[in-house]
């Protein structure tokens, strides 16, 4: 086991299926010569040369469905999107091109291909450089969506994700990238679908993704501390979802609480609050409480942004004053 | 800028028969799938290319049979070209379970991937990019296929347009695009939303190309385009941007009467026929109508038996809605 | 009243706004001479002239953009994007641009703007002319989203949502343009962030959108034939989203049903279902069921799309069985 | 092509010595945001364009006060040119309350609107349609305003720039595109991904324009330049599209110490430096040290009392997170 920072993990995992599969290429804006602007791909160039990691002109749609292009005629591409919030420029691309074509043509083609992304907030970026929007790619049909915790899963879940015959977008939380932990030495491989229970609970659970996992987590340590056994849920893999584990946990416990960087309406939270809301019902002992960013463009100054998003005080307080 | 209008190269006999066939073949298919639709057998939209063929069949009779072919939800006629199944795709038009996409996907979205037609497009705009890629896979692969891309004329104001064609010229991909100036978008002319005449041809040198006009109702001139285009582009000479100047004769889709589009142009157009043209240019040229009566009558022939086996269709299957989101071939999202 | 059908509703609504305020304008492609393809534009070119009414290249990136800038600037524009579909094309205008200058420029502009777009499925496009996108919109925050389940409703709201100072995304239903419905004539608007209880039930409550509002009223007769009194509230605006009336509903009948024509992840449903969840817990008697089309793209052939989104039949029979 | 670096036009003295005092005053106001990072006082990024002066500075000098700017995330030069609060944008950037938008946008969004200054986008192209729809609303309100919009180099290849070129002539709207092209994107050389040697100019026949290719570093060729594109957007003979040829003295944004570029470039460069040369051939024309001294000490004076009313801040409110979503200042979605 060595111990990388998150950045590295995400170097490692590409590094790892680019030496294992020479179909394997990587695409995106400055990632290459200069290793990325959040120099999570250093060293890839040195490694596999200028036709196998390249920097493309700054055209999203461009990257994009030339990866798909590549695709459905045998490579498998990795591209990256420097801000996921630059998945709008592409949005088509994602949403009806990459996601919807192996469905139109009766399953004709294969899109075996990566879209990593920076994401999230906690840097100051302001609204368009900030966003979590795991929820968008949620949301459409056609899309496999992971977003790692930790430097292991980032190897680990990155490795498998490009080895997966279907598209997926892979989120990598911005606040995350300076984070260090141990990761396994070789071949390193995370399954898709697959959800994990970092800590177990009695009373209640707390269902949490990326970087809010390790508030959550700190939460429940300090709500040990009043009496209150919360386990923690990291999810993730968004698509495919394993509900088998978080309704699992939430049956066990009666009580369910999601924490979630994105903005108000319409995330993950919700649906897996409604999930549960229809197939735990029973097991239920009081409301689902989603913690959340409220639902607002994020703001740039620290301050403001660092009170926005959920924190360990809103997490503790929260889940203190639903379990009275 | 002037548009080439005959021919320079001598294309040989058994070459311009080919084309004159496959011509009359898209011809004949799409006339009848639009008496299938008049019969309302066709339940979905559909985008005939009536009066567009020539481009269609000159590229598909230039290309390799591994080259690849990416087109518009007007694409029936450059699906086919590549000898894609036309019981397949019209059973796909009447929505049925023998479809070539098993009904998922209809008129818009004919693929054939075995033929090398790698998908119709119905978002304007998006396959140029995706052409490219595919031309970035040929070329990284080192396996000497071309990509070739038709899209029309309003395609040459949207973004992916020009990002596409920059990447193709700065990676030097082998590629065709090809632009269809057929005049107008749906029910607007293309000259009333445009900043310059030639919507492509006047952009080339926009991406340090050459500016390539040719009469796209000629299929001569479209071969001989097509061969040198796809030539520069499998030996390493990077992309071209051809427009093709042409006309449709029906409607933009099923159920427009195109009332919009002055009579006398109309008139003009259909005057120039390429189907009619070139039938008539092969008489002149010394091929008798012993020749040409034969490719007429199986081409009937071969719509005819193409209809028949769509009909005989079962409706598409239920099963199919859960089916293909995934590679494992279902649509799980959950354990 | 005069009878109207949904598409001659819109362009009532559009004329009583252009009408009455010279800084309506309105742009889209085949918007003007052709009278949109969906002829719900039929006549404002010749009633307005062509500065005010304006045919556009294809390129939805620079439509929505250009809206935006005209909106910062003083006038009140209105857009139509063809479908939903390609709001993927100018997402980023939407999304990042759109919905959120005001809140990062601390109020300084304003956006008085109307993006109008044919919705959803039904008509047998296939998978990239049918989706039902206004989860998409109901995700940003800074936008407001409507979606008309009635030609009244149709003129009404989109004149309220012409005249509203913020950006408005308005979803008008394919499905829905050549139904009819009495509209009162004259001026007419409807307010913003209000549902209608388009039925009252004791045993359950259904909420619905658009399109599906008249399936779930039809399953509504269908279930009180088997002694199921199943109220419909048709959402109608979904930011703002009337929580009052919705869990008013709730309360009474203690059983929530939600019919959605998008797929299924991530849906408005997913968010009222959530809200219930948590607000309405104690007076829920069963779980919360959503009624969805599954998590596939649409497909085109008639038989295909049909099974795939919800039916009239899939909703009593959902209810039905939950309620035993 | 060649680009123009003398004068034709004898600008007055008193519009030169406004030139040489706004460069002097963006100059030494990104020299302080500078200074104030290295403080750990600016807590988010920042885009400085030290070096690019000479543009921003000549579009204030000659714009009319109710016309348009449209600029990007490396856009406090644009926006203090055109008389926004010196104060208000450095407590921008500080993230402290009396900031120009509270805190809310930061120093990628600086805008100012009761000065023109209609935003500094932070998407690479999204502002280009934005700006043309304000040169739309000019247009049909016949206020005679123009709109002018500044970016980089890296933006020619993204589709906006295409979308929006092609609307604006069309519809000939009141609008000057200004590219500058200060040869880098982020870390990446633009001619690595460029079909063209110069990415707006060789791609204004595209839209049917004049290429106009100027030294950005020459404040008498970029006021010439300016006055000449806004008298022509204002006199109704529609758009420019002008590409300015200018270089950043540092990096990207603000961690990066930009060792991509040759040391040679940058000593090049470094040596035309809009602000000394335009000092030095001010001097050369006859005007004296003494009228300039005093514009150097008054910038400074002014940057240090921005910096200390910035400094006197508050931080940010927290009531501004949920204020300013929608029109009646707050962010409520239900009731
Ligand atoms: C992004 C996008 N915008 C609008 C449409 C609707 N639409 C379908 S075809 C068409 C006209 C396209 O014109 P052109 O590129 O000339 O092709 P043609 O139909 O003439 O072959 C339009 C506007 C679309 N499919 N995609
Ligand atoms: C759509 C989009 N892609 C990528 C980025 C990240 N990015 C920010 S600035 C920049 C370089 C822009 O280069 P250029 O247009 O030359 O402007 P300059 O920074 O040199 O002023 C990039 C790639 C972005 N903000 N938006
Ligand atoms: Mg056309
Ligand atoms: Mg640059």
């Amino acid at each position: 086991m060595a111990q990388l920072t998150f950045r590295e993990a995400v170097a490692a995992g590409i590094a790892q299926e680019m030496e294992r599969d020479p179909l394997v290429y990587f695409i995106g804006e400055d990632v290459a010569a200069a290793g990325g602007v959040f120099k999570a791909t250093v060293g890839l160039l040195e490694r596999f040369g200028p036709e196998r990691v390249r920097d493309t002109p700054i055209s999203e749609q461009a990257i994009v469905g030339a990866a798909m292009g590549a695709a459905m005629t045998g490579l498998r591409p990795i591209v990256e999107i420097m801000f996921s919030d630059f998945l709008a420029t592409c949005w088509d691309m994602v949403a009806n091109q990459v996601a919807k074509t192996r469905y139109m043509t009766g399953g004709q083609v294969s899109l075996p291909l990566v879209i990593r992304t920076a994401n999230g907030g906690g840097t100051r970026f302001g609204a368009q450089h900030s966003q979590s929007l795991e929820n968008w790619a949620m949301a459409v049909p056609g899309l496999k969506v992971l977003a790692p915790s930790t430097p292991a899963d980032a190897k680990g879940l990155l490795a498998a994700a490009i080895r997966d015959p279907d598209p997926v977008l892979f989120f990598e939380q911005k606040s995350l990238y300076g984070t260090a932990g141990e990761v396994p030495d070789g071949e390193h491989l995370e399954p898709l679908g697959t959800a994990v229970i970092r800590r177990p609970g009695r009373d209640c659970t707390i269902v949490a993704l990326a970087a809010m996992v390790p508030k959550a987590l700190t939460a429940a340590d300090r709500l040990s501390g009043l009496d209150i056994d919360a386990g923690v849920v990291d999810v993730r893999s968004l698509v495919p979802l394993d509900t088998r584990t978080i309704l699992g946990e939430v049956r066990k416990t009666g009580r369910l609480f999601t924490v979630e960087e994105n903005p108000r309406l319409c995330g993950w939270g919700a649906e897996i609050a409604s999930i549960a809301a229809d197939e735990c019902f029973d097991d239920l002992d009081g409301p689902i409480v989603r913690i959340t960013t409220p639902h607002v463009p994020l703001p740039a100054a620290d301050v403001l942004e660092d009170a926005a998003m959920p924190s360990v005080d809103r997490i503790v307080n929260t889940v203190k004053g639903a379990m009275r | 800028m002037s548009t080439r209008t005959t021919t320079p190269s001598g294309i040989d006999r058994s070459t311009r028969l080919r084309l004159y066939r496959l011509m009359v073949e898209l011809r004949d298919f799409e006339q009848r799938a639009y008496e299938l639709f008049l019969e309302n057998l066709v339940r979905g939209t559909s985008h005939l290319a009536l009066g567009q063929e020539a481009i269609a069949a000159a590229f598909g009779v230039a290309m390799r049979e591994d080259d690849y072919t990416f087109c518009t939800y007007r694409g029936h006629g450059h699906t086919l070209a590549r000898g894609a199944s036309m019981a397949g795709a019209m059973a796909e038009l009447l929505g049925r379970a023998n479809g070539m996409m098993h009904g998922k996907g209809g008129s818009m979205h004919l693929t054939d991937v075995t033929h090398g037609a790698m998908g119709s497009y119905a978002i304007v705009g998006a396959h140029l990019p995706i052409a490219a890629g595919a031309a970035w896979s040929a070329q990284v692969r080192r396996s000497g296929q071309v990509s070739v891309c038709f899209f029309g004329d309003g395609t040459t104001n949207i973004g992916t347009f020009h990002e596409a064609l920059n990447l193709a010229v700065v990676w030097r991909l082998p590629i065709v695009f090809v632009c269809e100036n057929n005049q107008y978008m749906e029910y607007t002319p293309i000259r009333s939303v445009t900043a310059v005449e030639h919507p492509a041809a006047d952009r080339a040198s926009a991406y340090g190309l050459e500016p390539i006009l040719v009469d796209g109702n000629d299929a001569d001139v479209m071969y001989d385009t097509a061969v040198k285009a796809i030539g520069q582009a499998r030996t390493g000479k990077g992309p071209s941007l051809v427009e093709a100047l042409t006309y449709r004769h029906g409607g933009h889709s099923r159920a427009d009467p195109a009332r919009y589009r002055p009579e006398a142009e109309v008139r003009e157009w259909l005057g120039r026929d390429p189907v009619q043209r070139y039938r008539e240019r092969l008489l002149a040229a010394g091929i008798d109508e012993g020749a040409l009566a034969p490719i007429d009558s199986e081409a009937q022939a071969k719509v005819d038996q193409a209809t028949e086996e769509a009909r005989q269709g079962p409706p598409a299957a239920l099963e199919e809605i859960e089916a293909q989101v995934w590679a494992d071939g279902g649509s799980t999202w959950r354990n």
